[in-house]
């Protein structure tokens, strides 16, 4: 064991093999642990990865070609399916940078329903996210609980928008449904069941694990200086302990209305931004993101239209914007370069998950093949997103 | 430091480095003379009044149709320590896009460079690894180009 | 009886077909068991269609599996690949002769039926060498590496858990072993602590050394699907594949009975006055007890990485099964003289 | 110590994870044995499109809203004869639908062309199991126009147009005969008076078509419509 500690903390890179040989091995495009089609051309001594070198691009759909040719509300169901775990914090972004532009401020009212569906992806997506982790784990049941739990948010979602995945929801200027009556009622029992289950069911299951714990903990650590330089962001970012949520510190929307705290990786079972701090991460993200659900739940506004301000038709004025927002997964950022038009001159998506995955090569180094399919999944990559 | 400040700054440290200065924008941005961008780079990571230790999107454009034949490499920069933020712009003549890397100085830089070569035909000089990343090694022309003629076959399969 | 016994030649091809009928529907009702136990445990409901609580489903895979297509790709060691299913398959289906069904009846009734059975299981591992290295895939290579280190290392916590079974019994004949536990559940190896309660641990040991020797989790590294595809058994499809499954199906069967006859008596009812039960029954539904708890476990645990797999034999799983055999030794010589 | 903490450890948090899957044996499945029960879908759920042709207008907002393109309309402008009658929300209708085709297979079920609907014909139901053996099964034709009736629309326009042509070529001699009376009589008047010419009022002559910027918003069903349907 000691010796494999030396590796994680990146002292000795294994050299070749005594006769200055590595095998390479393709992991994917076709693998069930690369979470889509990635494919990680590993050197491998053995079992000890020497290097990774991931290859994109299998799921590119030209969403910046597409954008030349689509008016802004026609964009906001291509961002969807970009990160498709998250799709109403992609149509968040995109509208708030649209909106930047035209200089629209959108009723309070849409603003907090917009937190809230918001915060519910969020959830939705680090459900997926840890119960996929838990699966390249090899723990299969934590997957069909986290599943169980964000259908309950998918049910909502559907009953607000009409669609479960892909919502094109938020709008530049508003939202495309008002909340059903009994919306509110639905978020909140599901808050109650949910911080329930957490404590007693997937945290005992699996976070807490002996098993798992050895195999995250001490895993891929990633320090606070590669963090920043390769630009992670997201619970990758604060697994690294770094105290950094945009949310917060590039406040947009009505997020500092609310009191929560950004959760920070302490390295409980192991190093300071190890696998299992950023899965850690994640699930108290989760309970912060029910804090923020009661509050803006308590606090919205009933009354209203949605689309008092969607404008009749979008035009982006002459300029550019740089516009970030937290995703599940770190930071989306969209610059738009426009010119006046009806379309947008070029759309360039910063995906968070595109710049966490950069990682992989610093942080697994002499790790063992079981640990890269950890630290992949501890990175929560969505292919749709890094590709787009 | 406020937009003003930091353009002070950086004329006093590199006094023909900054050509222009937008602070209009939506975010605000300095246009940065090609050869100058390195040194920059450094300058605004390393000063400790400035500290760009984030690299928050590098994207390369083709200008609009208002602004000729130009390639642009846009950083949007952000120091986490001072929380203030900076865009630099170089632009590019398209049929000499060589462009200094800043992929030795942020290392976010290196996918990113690749992707604004990949789809607008930046070439980066310094850049450890200039690939295509999400097209294929063997695609013909750069996609986000203005002029670019999506190709009918690829490899002898028909692109529909 | 006896004559039948002792006439090898009519005796051991009925043996043998029956053992095949019985590795057969004991495969089809573990997937089904698997499938069922795991739904449940998931809060689903799982197959449903085929017959009442989908029991069938499990004939209309392997219907599908033999008409499948057998694909051979290029570059493979065509007769290693062809043999080695057969040998997976042929030892699971060897370890099935000296189970001893009720008192006195066993197919094979052997002096040193535990040796036989740690021998012939272990055998498996050559067959997964041979699936891995003739398969010419990397994933299948380290899924056979991984296999086959695995059986070799815990090899050893086992027999040596075996061992102190053996040691109280006096003999090696698994029929013995069970006679040996006669008197009702208290009297079992795996359950009578005022016997010698050092048995017990060495269930323990036993049954967490057979997890891996079978390839469960939290010890299914050679075919662990999230890390190596398939493992060994990646470039197979169709009948091939089948046998592999069947083998894996009939390891984890094996594994049960020879737990619950070293442990639990095997055959024993579980009070003397339940001695009208015949002892297969009592014999399979133990065994099927331990099908389910590895079920169980598969649905609880994730997997143990491979230098942790090696952690866990060497520096835990060996010296506990040393202290117990020591312990239990002295026991022995001292409180049962 | 740490070796025997870690070994219990080990034990008891696999005893506890084991407590917890075992429990939810009890528990109710989460799952529908859909097709044999109803899958839930709620009031607002998008499914497929469907268009009642009867209210439809023609406008092409819908087909304009589209990210996808999936939607493919072709009119014909009907002729001041014909009345088409008027939408169950009381729009007047003013073209002939030719085409009106929907291919779900492209679909990407945002919902937008539902929302540019004027009329609130096109509608996304609640179904969504509707797979098909084909690709074209799933091209959805809702226009009920035979290609006869199209035809005899379209000459009926090309009459109506000739007409008009004919009106019109009639009325612009006419309105240049005015324009140069008028004009003599102002130039008279101009040398009467010496005062400035006057501006020469031609007055725009009206076309049977008006072609209106391709992007204003369209309430109304003022669109224009290509005269024949292409292809």
């Amino acid at each position: 064991m000691e010796s494999r500690e030396l590796f994680l903390h990146g002292s000795r890179v294994p050299d070749a093999g005594p006769d200055g040989e590595l095998m390479t091995l393709n992991m994917g495009p076709q693998h069930p642990s690369t979470h889509g089609v990635l494919r990680l051309e590993l050197k491998t001594d053995g079992e000890e990865v020497a290097q990774v070198r991931p290859h994109i691009g299998y799921l590119h759909r030209c969403f910046e070609k597409h954008c030349e040719k689509l008016t802004p509300p026609q964009i906001v169901p291509y961002t969807d399916r970009m990160d498709y775990l998250a799709a109403m914090n992609n149509n968040l972004g995109f509208a708030i940078a649209c909106e930047r532009m035209m200089g629209l401020e959108v009723p309070e009212k849409v603003e907090y329903m917009r937190v809230i569906v918001a915060e519910l992806n969020r959830i939705a997506s680090h459900l997926i996210a840890i119960g996929t982790f838990g699966l390249d784990m090899g723990a299969l049941t934590p997957y069909f609980y986290c599943f169980r739990d964000r259908e309950m948010i998918l049910d909502i979602f559907e009953e607000v928008c009409g669609a479960r995945l892909l919502y094109n929801y938020i709008w530049v200027g508003g939202l495309s449904h008002d909340f059903q009556d009994d919306t509110d009622d639905k978020i909140l029992r599901f808050c109650d069941h949910f911080d329930k289950r957490l404590d007693t069911e997937l945290n005992p299951l699996l976070s807490f694990n002996k098993i798992f714990v050895k195999r995250t903990a001490n895993v891929g650590v990633m320090t606070p200086e590669q963090a920043w330089s390769m630009g992670a962001s997201g619970p990758s970012l604060r697994g690294s302990g770094v105290d950094f949520d945009l949310r917060r510190d590039d406040p947009y929307s009505v997020y500092d209305r609310f009191q929560w705290k950004v959760c920070v990786g302490e390295g409980l079972m192991g190093t300071v931004g190890d696998c299992w701090d950023r899965h850690w991460v994640k699930v108290l993200e989760m309970k912060e993101s029910v804090k923020i659900l009661r509050q803006a739940v308590a606090a919205r506004p009933k009354d209203g239209d949605v689309k008092e301000k969607v404008p009749t038709r979008v035009k982006l004025p002459a300029g550019e914007i740089y516009c970030r927002t937290e995703t599940p997964r770190g930071e989306l950022g969209f610059y738009i370069v426009s010119s006046g038009g009806n379309q947008p001159e070029r759309v360039k998506v910063r995906p968070p998950a595109f710049c966490n995955l950069s990682v992989i090569d610093e942080i697994s180094r002499g790790a063992l093949i079981g640990d890269v399919v950890a630290i992949l999944g501890s990175l929560d990559i969505v292919l749709g997103e890094i590709d787009r | 430091m406020d937009f003003a400040a930091l353009v002070q700054h950086l004329r006093a440290a590199l006094p023909d480095a900054v050509l222009e200065e937008h602070p209009e924008a939506f975010s605000p941005w300095i246009l940065v003379r090609r050869e100058a961008l390195g040194e920059l780079a450094l300058l605004l990571r390393d000063d400790p009044a400035l500290d760009f230790n984030q690299l928050m999107c590098l994207s390369g454009a083709h200008a609009p149709s208002t602004d000729a034949d130009r390639l642009w490499n846009v950083l949007h920069l952000f120091s986490v320590r001072h929380g203030h933020k900076l865009a630099l712009k170089v632009v590019l003549d398209a049929a000499d896009p060589a462009c200094p890397s800043v992929a030795g100085v942020w290392a976010t830089a290196d996918w990113h460079e690749r992707e604004a070569y990949d789809m607008v035909g930046i070439t980066y000089t310094g850049h450890p690894d200039l690939r295509r990343i999400l097209c294929p090694d063997d695609w013909q022309g750069h996609p986000l180009r203005k002029d670019y003629v999506a190709p009918a076959t690829y490899n002898g399969m028909p692109l529909d | 009886m006896d004559f039948l016994m002792g006439n090898i030649w009519l005796w051991g091809p009925i043996t043998a077909v029956v053992i095949a009928a019985v590795i057969t529907v004991n495969a089809l009702v573990s997937v089904w068991l698997e499938r069922k136990v795991s739904a449940w445990m998931q809060n689903r409901l799982g197959p449903m269609e085929n017959g009442p609580q989908g029991i069938l489903q499990t004939v209309i895979d392997a219907v599908k599996l033999i008409l499948k297509e057998d694909i051979i790709a290029r570059g493979i060691d065509r007769p290693l690949f062809k043999m080695a299913p057969y040998i997976v398959f042929g030892a699971s289906f060897a370890v099935f002769a000296v189970t001893p069904l009720a008192r006195g009846i066993s197919p094979a009734d052997l002096d040193v039926g535990v040796f036989y059975v740690l021998a012939i299981s272990s055998f498996v591992a050559v067959g997964i060498m041979m699936a891995g290295w003739s398969s010419n895939n990397k994933w299948s290579l380290y899924g056979a590496l991984r296999g086959v280190a695995q059986a070799v290392s815990y090899e050893v916590p086992l027999s040596i858990a075996v061992l102190t079974v053996v040691m109280a019994a006096g003999s090696m004949s698994l029929q013995t072993v069970c006679v040996a536990q006669d008197g009702g559940f208290w009297n079992w190896n795996g359950l009578a602590l005022h016997r010698n309660p050092f048995l017990v641990g060495s269930f323990l040991i036993y049954f967490i050394a057979s997890l891996a020797e079978v390839n469960r989790t939290p010890f299914d590294l050679p075919e662990a699907e999230s890390e190596l595809v398939g493992g060994y058994h990646t470039e197979y499809s169709g009948m091939r594949f089948a046998l592999f499954f069947l083998a894996e199906y009939a390891n984890m069967l094996a594994a049960g009975i020879l737990a619950s006859v070293l442990f639990l008596g095997g055959w024993q009812p579980l009070l003397p006055a339940l001695d009208f039960v015949p002892g297969p029954v009592w014999l399979f539904g133990k065994a099927y007890f331990f099908v389910v708890v590895q079920i169980w476990i598969r649905m609880t645990l994730p997997r143990l990485r491979v230098d942790q797999l090696m952690y866990v034999c060497w520096k835990v799983l060996v010296p506990s099964a040393l202290a117990m055999l020591v312990l239990g030794g002295l026991w022995q010589l001292m409180i049962q003289g | 110590m740490a070796y025997f903490g870690d070994i219990a450890e080990g034990l008891m948090t696999a005893f506890k994870g084991m407590g917890i899957t075992l429990s939810r044996v009890r528990e109710k499945p989460n799952t529908v044995q859909w097709p044999h029960e109803a899958a839930t879908t709620k009031a607002r759920t998008r499914g497929e499109l469907f268009n009642n042709i009867d209210d439809c207008i023609g406008c092409m907002n819908c087909a304009k809203a589209c990210p996808v393109d999936c939607i493919d309309i072709v009119t014909v402008k009907s002729t001041k004869a014909v009345d088409l009658g008027r939408t169950s929300n009381g729009k007047k209708k003013t073209l002939h639908l030719a085409t009106f085709d929907i291919d779900m297979a492209k679909c990407c079920y945002c919902g937008l062309c539902v929302e540019a609907c004027p009329t609130e014909c096109l509608v996304m139901t609640e179904k969504f199991d509707y797979s098909t053996a084909t690709v074209t099964g799933l091209h959805y034709s809702f226009a009920r126009m035979s290609e006869s009736d199209v035809r005899a629309a379209q000459e009926a326009l090309e009459e109506e147009k000739r007409l008009a042509a004919i009106a019109a070529a009639e009325a612009k001699v006419k309105a240049e005969a005015e324009a140069r009376a008028k004009a003599e009589a102002e130039a008279r008047a101009a040398a009467e008076a010496a005062a400035a010419p006057a501006p020469a009022g031609s007055e725009p002559t009206p076309t049977p078509e008006q072609s209106a910027a391709p992007d204003a918003p369209q309430a109304d069903a003022g669109t224009p419509a290509p005269d024949a349907p292409t292809a």
